[in-house]
């Protein structure tokens, strides 16, 4: 065995950094336009959903830590088009666009934002931790680097069932530029090679962990190239190219399908706001700013959109306020749904009840003997 | 043997032959049932397999069930129990052995923050069913890093189920019941006990979580006590039982929840307590056996509970000085004395 | 103003001005007066740097000191925790920011298996002078991933020293201490306090880690608490002093070790004591206090010590679980008023 | 800065593996018969007094876990050697040899085994836990990869003292091939290199962590590529070859002095016992103890030394007799010493005393007020 990995010498693919004419520029010829379309919409629902969130953050509907996809939007996109149904996401907790596109409810996302029994997460989770069992949404994390061994372990459970194939089930872990410099980083992207699990891990590089660059946090900045400590083999496609995004996502999860081998795929995209709503992110420059803004995936979509011929004004202007009529029907869905009564505190202690659990409210003795 | 509903202690029945093993094999058994019983069962750890466990609680089961059954692991706590986790969220029963407690510490983020968060946290979506074996303790010369009994770090934690058995009965018993159970349960074993024998009764007969048992009767004092001190306890209550002093020993078995009625009844009933346990004195798990005998006994008490317990250092290699440290059946004697002295006890007419 | 002797909390001296400030500057104030004072001191976490700190405790002193002294760290809480204790070994004095409590899961191996450790595991060679800062603390909807209270595994452990400061005075005071303390020291800090205003002593007044305070003298009732709730105790006790109910207040400040004469002393006296803890109720530092109080005020106490603390769940995202879930001043007042009946007390005359 | 380190591709140099004639043949020109002669008495030191520790575990002198360097006398000696006075070293719990080769006293050794208070961690620590502040042994320690993130920190106080340069003190943290499989060895290295530290990380590769191989435990397991995630530079030696080790050691340590930057290296060696003395290494087939004995170090060199000419039967025999009086005095040693009062149990609670300190024996009250 020891052979036959030492055989598969480590294969690392850097495309030339993303030029402004590529992701400006035409899309390929065999790409469908409705489908292309649909990313616009799917990115316009994420933008607009973010937008939304913020207000309500600040109108104090939504509380806690909440972090947000804007500028990520053509990532998240496009990884969710080239995973399977069938397949299983864990991501971090800068999540709300992956549950939009994994099918959940826009208000049932944003009601779980609000804390409501209705949240997909029945509102004990909030903004960090969106899960959806039928959607194989496997949860949100909100300790950094907390969802990869968890995701690892989900991809040995595949193992256990099915064969490698074209329909294999396959897992999915996305997590950000800093956490690759975690322990847990490193032992399960181990596991997954020594037990080749059928696993993708997809680091969002958006050049930041909160506010230090990714150059000050990683001995190898060059992020798809991690793998090599496990002879994981990794790409590194433009985040803001849905369609590359795409198909990077695509080649490491054939990996994962067909030869149920783990693959590491690196993500370039961009924070277009700070780290987390209430983060000014003061220690951005100008020039960091304007860079961001410049490679916005939004706008350049549906300038790309245009520019192909593919979408024009109107259109553009219908799918913008789909979107914000879909965002108001979530937070209107959100707000008239009722807050989690405080006797439900309770439930979800254990899956399988047992004698003497603690259900004592603060300030109840602790000893209740009849 | 069957299991007296009362104390949920198993039970002699008359012209039944029960079997004597160790709680080695106790444990071994049980894995293999479950390995048999349910192909969702796996285990996984650091030289289960080819090395037959640290401990050799998992013998025999790799050539019995395979490597992808019983499945090695590198030296990766952190990653390979939260791996066992996620395969935990897919339906599998990971049965994970870290090879002793002190190692846990490397993994306690995938126990505290995920395992026992991620059912509650998800609203419920998503049981957890894992069990997490690991043996702790001192006494064996290990010195600071490798002697620890942090089982107050898993007890205190709500979403997971903290046992800690002390006969080979109920670690047979009570891993039963937690391989099946849906919920992450941290299964506390004690190097000292693996070799300690008992009857342990034939089938199929879990334990149910959550319940201490009352291991021996007595009239005139308590001792609370878990784990590898059960059986301390025991020895001295059948050393004082020929002086003529009737002790009861509760086990807690399940640390969590904990099982606070039959504690408090047993006292009620004595009036005198000690608590012995083999971790450090300040915040263990005596202090909230303290603290609920306060709360459920306190007109009762003849005295104030008393603690047996480690003494507060990183426990040397010396063995003089982990003698020292370390409690053992003189010292709760010599407290039970004090006790019964300061309650002004005096002996039954006894038979010698 | 000065330090009382007796209660080790700041004195008002006639004529003298103390300023007012937050917890967080006087924690600013102490990390920059011994960035000045020693150069071994440097800071390290993550975000400290250009971030200026998740909770901004570090603001300005990238500027003021450099990246060297004040050094941003990957995420890495592992790494860096124990990068600390290897330079404090050869002479620095790190002082490390976690950036919460929860987040140490993560290193807890090098804090419980190394620094707490190496010291005596050694046979005192080589100290370990460094201190872990780091919030925790519930109420902020951050879920149950990053709410807790966990500071009783650390008070657990001999090797460590833990304190809690509750006001801004012992924030700056007992951080000075801890900083030229040769041991590792946890600093707990709460999220919920970083906004609270105190009077500080200006000038080096560095407080003696060990030892409780009476923050607040009463006759009636004695509450003991830390950190956060010792702001609420102080509330509820003023709010109850005006229907002539006296209170006295033990803010413990130091978990590890914990200054159990001053908490049986005044217990000893008011015979009535309610523990108030932000963490879950089962094997808390509520537990250590009671069983405390069992032990070294049995004789004097009118009825049970009552313990007042956080429900046993994974604290829920949406605020009326949290609510619900986390102990409030009305919970501390129902708990009084129950122990007070419970006593017979009748209220004493009073002047409104 | 980045780009500085983009610009320093890792460097990793392969060796041919090592023929029987290499270890069996000549020794360098250059190289001074009587450091080649000391170089053997201090394998021959290691291995007896390791033969000794063994014998002592089993006449119960001494407890606990007792894990020996045999089989790997060469790597220990090739590696201290290289490793100046002033330079501090971090080890593992397979640390006796390393003690001994620090300059401790053989006697001192031996009685912190048998747990006495003449022992060099004043019988607290044991076999796992050698620690000589003097020597700058900083410590054997027994949790796996507990040693890295200390070792690594004691790099980072190097740079607030003195320059890169030849006379630098540097860190060497030595560890086992296993060890690199969790995550504190990830986040350590990570930093040594964003941070620029001082260290060389020594990976003494037995082929075995207790019974699971190299292949089975690492993705990547040609060990000293294994920097390749934070661009540390690596290099594998031959662990037989006490000379080869110490030139490994001299370049990785001259770059961690020199340009103050982390180096890897990776000791090809073998354990001819089981894990600790208490396995019987019943896992290991009959042609893997065949292999490891072949490359038994210790005879390996008395032929070498005798076939170049630069030792005799009589004085080899004068070596190993010598080695052995010394072992038999440490044993001596250890044995007249006394063992530490159990009153001395609170010593070394704390380093700076402070009020409360708990110092009740096991069912001493809790609480004493006067
Ligand atoms: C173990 C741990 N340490 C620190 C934090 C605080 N924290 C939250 S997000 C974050 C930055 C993560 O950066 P990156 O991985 O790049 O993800 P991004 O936020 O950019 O999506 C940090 C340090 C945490 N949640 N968990
Ligand atoms: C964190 C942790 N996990 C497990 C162990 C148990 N253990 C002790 S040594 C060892 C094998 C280490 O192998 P390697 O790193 O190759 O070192 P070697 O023993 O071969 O020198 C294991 C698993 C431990 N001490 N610490
Ligand atoms: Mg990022
Ligand atoms: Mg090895």
């Amino acid at each position: 065995m020891a052979e036959r990995r030492r055989a598969a010498a480590v294969q690392v693919s850097e495309p030339a950094a993303p030029t402004k004419a590529e992701t400006t520029g035409a899309f390929p010829a065999d790409e469908p336009a409705e489908r292309l379309v649909d990313y616009y919409a799917d990115m316009v629902l994420i933008r607009r959903f973010e937008l939304s969130a913020d207000q309500m953050y600040k109108r104090a509907k939504i509380g806690g830590y909440c972090h947000l996809n804007l500028g990520e939007e053509a990532t998240v996109v496009g990884l969710m088009d080239a995973l399977a149904p069938t397949d299983y996401l864990f991501t971090n907790y800068r999540d709300h666009g992956y549950a939009l596109m994994r099918g959940l409810e826009p208000g049932r996302v944003m009601a779980e934002l609000f804390g409501k029994s209705a949240g997909v997460s029945k509102g004990r989770g909030g903004s960090m931790h969106m899960f959806d069992a039928g959607a194989r949404l496997m949860g949100g994390y909100g300790i950094v680097g907390g969802q990869i061994p968890p995701a690892t372990g989900a991809a040995l459970a595949l193992t256990y069932r099915g064969k490698p194939g074209p329909d294999a089930e396959v897992v999915m872990c996305q997590m950000g530029d800093g956490t690759t410099n975690i322990g847990a980083f490193h032992e399960s992207l181990n596991l997954a090679a020594v037990w080749h699990l059928p696993i993708v891990y997809v680091i969002v590089n958006n050049r930041l962990g909160m506010g230090t660059t990714v150059e000050a946090a990683a001995g190898e900045p060059d992020l798809y190239k991690r793998g090599c400590s496990y002879r994981i083999p990794g790409e590194r496609v433009d985040g803001t190219d849905v369609v590359a995004v795409r198909e990077g996502a695509r080649r490491a999860l054939d990996r994962a399908r067909l030869q149920r081998e783990p693959a590491l795929l690196e993500v370039m995209s961009y924070r277009l706001r700070g780290h987390s709503v209430v983060d000014p992110a003061r220690y951005s420059s100008a020039a960091d700013v304007e860079t961001a803004q410049a490679a916005d995936p939004v706008p350049a979509m549906r300038r790309r959109l245009l520019a192909a011929g593919l979408l024009n004004d109107a259109k553009a202007r219908h799918i913008e306020a789909d979107a914000d009529a879909k965002v108001a029907a979530a937070v209107a869905f959100a707000d008239a749904s009722p807050d989690p009564a405080p006797g439900r505190l309770f439930d979800y202690i254990y899956a399988t009840p047992v004698a003497n659990t603690s259900h004592s409210l603060p300030g109840d003795p602790a000893v209740v003997i009849p | 043997m069957t299991s007296d509903p009362m104390t949920n202690h198993p039970m002699h029945v008359e012209g039944a032959a029960t079997p004597v093993v160790t709680y080695r094999q106790a444990l071994n058994d049980a894995l293999r049932a479950e390995l048999t019983r349910d192909k969702n069962v796996i285990l996984l750890g650091e030289e289960i397999g080819i090395f037959e466990g640290s401990y050799k609680i998992t013998a025999g089961l790799l050539t019995e069930f395979g490597p992808e059954r019983v499945r090695d692991t590198p030296i990766a706590e952190e990653g390979f129990v939260g791996a066992a986790i996620g395969a935990a969220m897919l339906g599998m029963r990971p049965v994970v052995e870290i090879m002793t407690l002190n190692f846990s510490l490397i993994a306690i983020d995938q126990i505290v923050n995920h395992a026992a968060k991620i059912y509650g946290m998800f609203g419920g979506q998503t049981p957890v069913p894992m069990v997490i074996r690991m043996p702790g303790g001192g006494g064996q010369q290990l010195a600071a890093t490798h002697s620890q009994n942090l089982e107050v770090w898993f007890a205190h934690i709500p979403g997971l189920k903290v046992v800690a058995p002390a006969t080979p009965a109920d670690a047979k018993a009570l891993l039963l019941a937690a391989i099946r159970d849906n919920d992450p349960v941290i299964f506390l074993e004690n190097l000292s006990l693996y070799n300690t024998k008992g009857e342990v009764p034939e089938g199929d007969l879990p334990a149910e979580i959550g319940r201490a048992a009352v291991a021996r009767e007595g009239t005139d004092l308590t001792v609370i006590t878990y784990s590898r001190a059960t059986t301390v306890a025991l020895q001295v209550a059948r050393q004082l039982a020929e002086e003529g002093i009737s002790i009861e020993v509760v086990d807690l078995r399940s640390l969590r929840p904990l099982d606070r009625e039959t504690v408090c009844a047993s006292v009620r009933k004595t009036s005198r307590a000690v608590v012995l346990e083999d971790d450090w004195l300040s915040y263990g798990v005596g202090a909230e056996i303290s603290a609920t005998l306060m709360e459920g006994a306190f007109d009762y008490l003849d005295a104030p509970v008393r603690r047996v317990a480690a003494a507060e250092v990183p426990l040397p290699y010396a063995k003089p000085l982990e003698l020292a440290a370390l409690p053992d059946a003189n010292d709760l004697i010599k407290v039970i004395r004090e006790l019964l002295d300061a309650t002004r006890f005096t002996r039954q007419q006894q038979n010698r």
